[in-house]
């Protein structure tokens, strides 16, 4: 019996361990229909797909780049969703940590580096705290459903850096060659992210992001103040009854949330762009939010997540290019990906809670 | 029902049960909690499967799969937790899931008619358009029954249906089932309250812990032998009490108001003393603002007038935070919703008021290490039957997390202690221990509120007893001067003539 | 926790395991060092060129302009075997651009077209790492030679300049008076492009009024037919405007019968009753400057810049709608006078 | 400048641009309603509404009947809703994640199948503008609500019909329930899954009729995300609209008479700067809702996945 037992348990462990990747893998068989569709050979396009992505230093490189501000993102979603409150505004919040950053350093670029660096980075984290904490305030002192006074926002912000990127914001230098570029000056150098390998954009906010990472663990799961967040996000009357000032921990999650957006837009331009320009974000809003849910919400899970979902992003970018298939494909397949993920997602939670039950 | 077996993971929820209840018969099925009564009647009303036995009706067997299985062989079911929703009219609730006879539109019209026509021959006394939010719990309760009349229910199973009622209610209630009954409806009474199902029912059956003890006719029966049956050894109903001297006012509430939760005032003005080592009872029918007195105290509502003194302190403004940490302790009503975080572990709860004190935490870190001990040490002293200090909280059984509320809440040695319903749904064993604890707190010198809707619980533990009726203390009484009549009274809203 | 972590390292080691065990891998040279094209002069050899696009090949507009450019250098060089196109498109993200152009520079293409200003910083990056590869990006003037770099086009057009010949020509076909322009953001071609419209039609007219109005974005569809409709209501009886968003604009002029004049693309598809003429971006005869300055040796260092003057922008007329002898005649005096300086396009 | 904003000419214009922007967002919202009223938000209505109009073109553009173009849009709809219903409640997976999966799979799929299928924007004749005889005659109120496409009356009707299926028949009765007690709905037979799927459904038909109002009533093209996110802030109109169909309405045509506003702003030369112009819809939304909030409308149940007994 007891043997039975733990072969039934560590055939439990394989299948749950094994859910993810069979839910991609029944999303990536869903897109070969596509491609065969298209005419493409889906081996030949999958192949091209895996190689890109991690094949070669460039897929590599590129797709820790491309990691990199998906986890930060996924961080801020990871408190979000701890707290109780779901963030989609992380588009507008990337971009506004990413003006607000780069406005920083243009206009404090006599500053010395060690000093403009961190603030520079800062700025980019407020603003995105702002940006996010202003929907937390409105949905718990007002009661506005946080999913859309975000959904507003992001379109907010789209316009503010419209407004700022062809007019306060925008560089001398366009406006003395008359070219109208909607993009900030240049950023100094000296708030430049070093890049880990040569030729290649991968730089060091790849570091920051996993240091933040294990901080964020360590906030949630170490910490009175991620107690608290966790606690109000599972049962806010519970909490209440505690005496956890609810209200405060709905906007400290939203904000929190923001922050880590925001960051992540400055991240953006400090290491990819050194310029603000239309585009830097681009989705990873929506994007960061999958990474977390690939990581099932844990921070530190959202490490290896956001590798793997940005594998998947630029593996299909890579066979988009090597097979010229369209690129909506792609888009299609990431759509088929997360409802594979989430639809898979019950059998591991009716495991979880059989095996609870068996313990009683 | 013959032979049935129900298995739940792990628990043998159902083993072999017989069950079996004639026309126009009131049958109580008796146990504690987890004993399988409720399990057998879900699946006599098609909500559960079963793995053996058969349902037999009039004697040929059927198969009840879904709860429109049931419906349609005249099985009608009132659930503890009533099974309507609010925003809806009474008519909406009573016609929802059935066919209209208009076809696919609503024949709002005619159900009502219908509701009036089953109001007046069973005086179920329901306002058809009434919205249920709107509605008292006794009314709801009416909803429920004439729901399953209008179902044309013949066999109507009610969940605990007096738990929530007053004295007179419960006269009322029993009035209708009696009607019901002459007219040949049989009806399966779960309760746990034994002068209840000796008043009503004609046979008994009791279960313990899955398995069926026997069926017996109500008559010739006491209390003690259906406690004996249901525990399986010999329960100790009344309880002693020592006297313990009084103290100074530890608790004290002048004039105070509130709103309630739908924004109307649910708390006029009201004002009431409890000093060091006293128990005061609030009795009262449910949705007459104990909820509101509760929350009030906790500093979880505000107050529209009158102040809260904790101990000659002012606490009106304070939030409840800070009334936690200066000697106030609370066990809430809704303890799955309100008491615990249920995903948390066994230890993450039970420092959820004290986690950003020493020694839990050392600035914003917390201390695992003295969590765990101070955690082991409460899960020994209160006796919580889990697994381990890391177990998440929702895999404990009811009783055992009420446990674990109230070992938190007693370890902090309160001065002030409100208990909202501590016993409610709670098997008898987990009822003595909690009442112990509750007298032994007092002992020590706490002023507690004891709210409760168990008159029993109330009578049995409180030294002044405090009945509310819409929002107003009617009265505060000894308890050794007062009876369950003349607090039924008081709880109607009447004055009894002294 | 760790379980899933141990979970996830294994599935990007397979991944890995798969990628390597692949069949057909293309790329193989390390991309580090990846040697930049050679021998562009061996005619058995295509010549290569990717672009990479902002928008879908299919816009109808900017992107749409320079693609079909590409494909019919191609049919004039003889198809694929003379000309290899490889594109990425929709790369509205510019560090998926940045990968792009990273990549196709490392896998050997002679020519990296960035078709966007916004991956200009992106391009530069990699134009120093890859100095035997040519690049051209635009629309912009900046060919890095004062950064020291010699494999840089950059291509421009001057919008304004047709933008000005639409203007005559709305301002002296128009009998309201009133003239619609249907913008995206107020930035870059657009801005160009408009400015000089309202230039052409002020020279032209200086009593007609141009309202201007911009949705905000490149791809709001439904939001620039309305805007369309609102320039309609308020008067207009000319309508014309910039980016992909303009489609649905056209249907509105088609079904209220306002004539509309297009830019970037041929827009005559879309409303053959209504739309009078087209500035086509005519980004050919660039690209075959492009590829014959690289087979000669010459990587960059040159600025392109569509004019009418050299045939970069042209007119197209449809011939579908009569136009008047006298308005031709003032859009061509128009055009003469552009390119012979006497008219400035621009305040 | 500002007076001209305020003459008569001009408020009809707004009001006729605003009845007619307010369209898709009726259809869309409107479906929603259906599905947030039995519980489930959908977030991936835009994905549904651009799979809807790419069909409703494709089926145009190739000759085809443009009623029969609506239907086919209504059941590509349908299947959109489905497989949201496979997802969300048969698997009860997370409503928001699965919604933007629903999303992306949508926005991905139409431009693929836009690009295999037809591979340039090209246009159709869509339904012509339609003047209602006698209605269209009235002096103002004519032109602003009776001369537009038969699409857009559609939408309005939908708006009664909605209405009058939640609250006047027996289905509209079960969704209510559903969405606020699925519990005791449940007890009483009525199977949650099943009018969850059908709302779901009935959304997904109607997002259909949004896209397709847009490829073959307003617009007459496809192009690739031609919605540009319009699916949700149909979303948000629900919630504006306290999930009462009359409440949809007037979310959604605030929302576009300030976008029609804010148009003529910029037509008229009223000089503010066009990003701020634009933002306008979206910034008064936000404060309408801060102002008008009434949580107790919310179904109980919304995102909130039925599994029975516990």
């Amino acid at each position: 019996m007891a043997a039975h037992e733990r072969t039934q348990f560590t055939l439990d462990r394989i299948t749950g361990a094994a859910l993810p990747v069979l839910a991609v893998a029944g999303a990536l068989v869903v897109g070969a229909l596509l491609l065969l569709m298209l005419g493409v050979n889906p081996f030949t396009a999958y192949a091209a797909l895996f190689n890109g992505a991690l094949g070669n230093v460039s897929g590599i490189t590129q797709t820790l780049t491309k990691a990199t501000p998906l986890l930060l993102v996924g961080l801020g979603i990871c408190i979000a969703f701890r707290g109780g409150v779901i963030n989609i505004g992380g588009e507008g919040q990337i971009i506004l940590g990413a003006v607000s950053a780069s406005a920083f350093a243009i206009g404090f670029s006599h500053w010395p580096g060690w000093l403009l660096l961190p603030l520079t980075m800062l700025a980019g984290t407020l603003a995105g705290l702002v940006w996010g904490g202003i929907p937390g305030w409105l949905k718990a002192r007002m009661g506005v459903n946080e999913i859309l006074s975000t959904v507003m926002m992001n379109q907010i912000a789209l316009q503010v850096m419209n407004f700022l990127l062809r007019g306060p914001m925008l560089d001398p230098a366009q406006i003395a060659a008359g070219t109208n570029i909607p993009q900030s000056a240049a950023l100094p150098e000296a708030v430049w992210l070093t890049r880990l390998v040569p030729r290649t954009l991968f730089h060091s906010g790849a570091i920051l992001a996993v240091i933040l990472a294990v901080a964020v663990y360590f906030l949630l799961w170490r910490t009175t103040i991620g107690y608290r967040i966790r606690a109000v996000g599972l049962n806010a009357a519970a909490s209440r009854y505690a005496g956890i000032p609810v209200s405060r921990y709905v906007v400290l999650s939203m904000a929190l949330s923001g922050a880590f957006c925001g960051l992540a837009g400055a991240v953006e331009v400090m290491g990819v762009h050194h310029r603000m320009i239309e585009g830097m974000s681009g989705g990873y809003g929506f994007s960061g939010i999958v990474a977390a849910l690939f990581g099932k919400l844990h921070p530190l899970g959202a490490i290896p997540a956001s590798a793997i979902f940005g594998s998947l992003l630029v593996g299909a970018d890579k066979m988009q290019r090597s097979v010229q298939v369209p690129s909506s494909l792609v888009v299609a397949l990431q759509g088929l990906i997360v409802l594979f993920v989430v639809a898979s997602d019950l059998y591991v939670r009716r495991r979880s809670r059989r095996r609870m039950e068996e313990r009683e | 029902m013959r032979g049935i077996v129900k298995r739940f993971p792990g628990v043998l929820a159902c083993d072999a049960v017989d069950f079996d209840i004639r026309r126009g018969e009131v049958h109580a099925l008796l146990g504690e909690n987890g004993a399988g009564k409720s399990t057998l009647m879900k699946i006599l009303y098609g909500l559960y499967s079963h793995e053996e036995g058969t349902i037999l009706l009039n004697g040929e067997p059927v198969s009840i799969r879904t709860p429109t299985d049931a419906i349609e062989l005249g099985i009608g079911m009132i659930h503890q937790h009533f099974m309507l929703v609010d925003t809806l009219t009474v008519t909406e609730n009573v016609a929802l899931g059935l066919p209209s006879s208009r076809g696919p539109l609503l024949d709002l019209d005619r159900v009502a008619a219908r509701i009036r026509e089953l109001s007046e021959t069973y005086r179920l006394d329901v306002n058809p358009d009434a919205l249920v939010w709107t509605l008292a719990v006794g009314e709801r309760q009416r909803v429920e029954i004439i729901k399953a009349l209008y179902r044309g229910a013949a066999l109507l199973i009610l969940d605990e249906p007096t738990a929530v009622l007053t004295p007179q209610e419960v006269d009322d209630l029993f009035h209708i089932l009696r009607r019901m009954t002459q007219d040949g409806h049989s009806l399966i009474f779960i309760s746990h309250k034994l002068h209840e199902v000796l008043n009503i029912s004609d046979r008994i059956t009791v279960l313990r812990e899955g398995k069926l003890m026997g069926t017996v006719p109500a008559q010739g029966m006491s209390r003690a032998d259906l406690a004996r049956m249901m525990v399986g050894r010999d329960v100790l109903l009344e309880r002693n009490r020592s006297p313990v001297a009084q103290g100074s006012a530890r608790l004290v509430l002048e004039n105070v108001s509130a709103l309630g939760v739908t924004g109307h005032e649910s708390l006029r003005g009201v004002s009431l003393q409890i000093h060091a080592g006293e128990i005061l009872g609030v009795a009262g029918v449910s949705g007459n603002g104990q909820r509101e007195l509760a929350e009030v105290i906790a500093g979880l509502r505000a107050v529209t007038s009158g102040w809260v003194e904790m101990d000659g302190l002012d606490v009106t403004g304070q939030a409840a935070g800070e009334r936690t940490q200066t000697g106030f302790a609370y066990i809430p009503e809704e303890r799955m919703h309100d008491g615990v975080v249920r995903e948390f572990s066994v230890s993450e709860n039970l420092i959820l008021q004290d986690h950003t004190r020493p020694p839990y935490s050392k600035g914003i870190f917390l201390d695992f290490a003295h969590i765990a001990q101070h955690s082991q040490e409460l899960v020994r002293n209160f006796r919580v039957k889990t697994p381990g200090i890391e177990t998440p909280t929702k895999s404990l059984s009811g009783g055992n997390i009420q446990k674990l509320i109230l070992a938190r809440e007693l370890a902090r040695l309160p001065k002030v202690l409100v208990a909202a319903q501590p016993t409610r749904g709670v098997d008898i064993g987990a009822m003595e221990y909690i009442h112990q604890r509750l007298l032994d707190q007092r002992e020590t010198g706490t002023a507690t509120l004891l709210i409760s809707e168990d008159l029993d619980e109330v009578l049995a533990l409180s030294d002044r007893i405090a009945v509310m009726y819409e929002g107003r203390v009617m009265d505060i009484v000894k308890r050794e001067e007062t009876s369950a009549e003349e607090l039924g009274l008081l709880m109607a809203g009447v004055y009894p003539e002294r | 926790m760790y379980r899933r972590l141990i979970l996830m390292a294994t599935f990007v080691l397979a991944l890995a395991l798969a990628a390597c065990a692949a069949p057909a891998a293309p790329a193989a040279a390390p991309a580090a060092d990846a040697p930049a094209a050679e021998a562009p002069a061996e005619t058995s050899d295509p010549f290569r060129i990717a672009i990479v696009m902002p928008s879908s090949t299919t816009d109808l507009a900017w992107s749409q302009a320079m693609y079909d450019a590409l494909k019919s250098v191609q049919a004039e060089m003889g198809g694929e075997a003379s000309l290899e196109i490889a594109y990425s498109e929709n790369m509205f993200q510019v560090t998926d651009a940045a990968a792009a152009i990273r990549d196709y520079a490392a896998e050997g293409f002679d020519l990296v077209i960035a078709h966007g200003t916004q991956y200009g910083n992106s391009m530069f990056e990699v134009a120093t790492d890859f100095p035997e590869t040519s690049f051209a990006w635009g629309t912009a003037v900046d060919t890095g030679t004062e950064q020291g770099l010699e494999n840089i086009f950059a291509y421009e057009a001057a919008a304004d300049e047709g933008g000005y010949v639409n203007g005559v020509i709305a301002a002296l076909l128009s009998e309201a008076n009133v003239i619609g322009v249907v913008g995206p953001v107020e930035a870059g071609d657009a801005k160009l492009y408009i400015d000089g419209f309202k230039k052409g039609v002020m020279d032209t007219k200086p009593d007609a009024v141009v309202n201007v109005s911009f949705t905000g974005n490149f791809g709001d569809t439904a939001l620039a037919a309305e805007a369309a409709n609102v320039h309609i209501q308020a008067g207009a009886d000319i309508l014309t405007g910039s980016a992909q968003q303009v489609v649905g604009a056209v249907g509105v002029a088609k079904e209220n019968g306002v004539k509309w004049l297009g830019t970037q693309s041929d827009q005559t598809s879309l409303g053959p009753d209504v739309v009078v003429a087209n500035q086509v971006y005519e980004w050919t005869g660039t690209v075959k400057d492009m590829i014959a300055k690289i087979q000669a040796g010459e990587l960059g260092g040159t600025a392109y810049n569509l004019t009418l003057a050299n045939g970069g922008l042209v007119i197209a007329y449809n011939s579908a709608v009569a136009v008047p002898d006298d308005v031709k005649a003032a859009a061509d005096a128009a055009i003469a006078g552009i390119e012979d300086g006497s008219i400035t396009t621009m305040e | 400048m500002l007076n001209e904003l305020f003459t008569l000419a001009t408020l009809i214009g707004i009001l006729h641009s605003g009845v007619r922007l307010a369209t898709p967002y009726l259809f869309a919202a409107l479906g929603e309603t259906f599905a947030q009223r039995s519980g489930v938000l959908n977030l991936g209505v835009d994905g549904m509404m651009l799979m809807g109009a790419f069909t409703a073109f494709y089926v145009a553009f190739n000759g085809g009947n443009l009623w029969l173009a609506v239907a086919a849009a209504i059941g590509v709809g349908c299947l959109m809703g489905l497989l949201m219903g496979v997802v969300s409640v048969t698997m009860q997976a997370e409503q928001g994640i699965s919604g933007i999966g629903l999303y992306l799979f949508g926005l991905g799929l139409s431009s693929l199948l836009f690009k295999t299928l037809i591979g340039s924007v090209e246009s159709v004749s869509g339904f012509p503008k339609l003047a209602l005889p006698l209605l269209s005659d009235l002096p103002i109120i004519g032109y602003i609500f009776f001369d537009h496409n038969v699409l857009v009356y559609l939408a309005y009707l939908m708006v009664p019909v909605t209405a009058f299926v939640l609250n006047r028949t027996t289905f509209g009765l079960s969704i209510r329930a559903v969405g606020h007690n699925p519990e005791a709905a449940d007890s009483l037979g009525v199977s949650v899954n099943r009018v969850r799927y059908v709302t779901l459904i009935i959304g997904g038909g109607l997002a259909g009729v949004a896209g397709a109002s847009l490829s073959i009533g307003l617009l007459n093209v496809f192009q690739e995300n031609m919605t540009n996110g319009l699916g949700f802030i149909a979303v948000a109109l629900v919630y504006f609209g306290s999930w009462r169909a009359v409440g949809v309405l007037g979310g959604a045509l605030l929302f576009s008479l300030v976008n029609a506003l804010q148009l003529w702003v910029q037509v008229l030369g009223i000089p503010i700067p066009s990003d701020i112009a634009v933002m306008l819809p979206y910034v008064l939304t936000i404060v309408v809702l801060t102002l008008t909030v009434r949580q107790i409308q919310q179904p109980a149940a919304l995102t909130k996945p039925y599994e029975r007994g516990e």
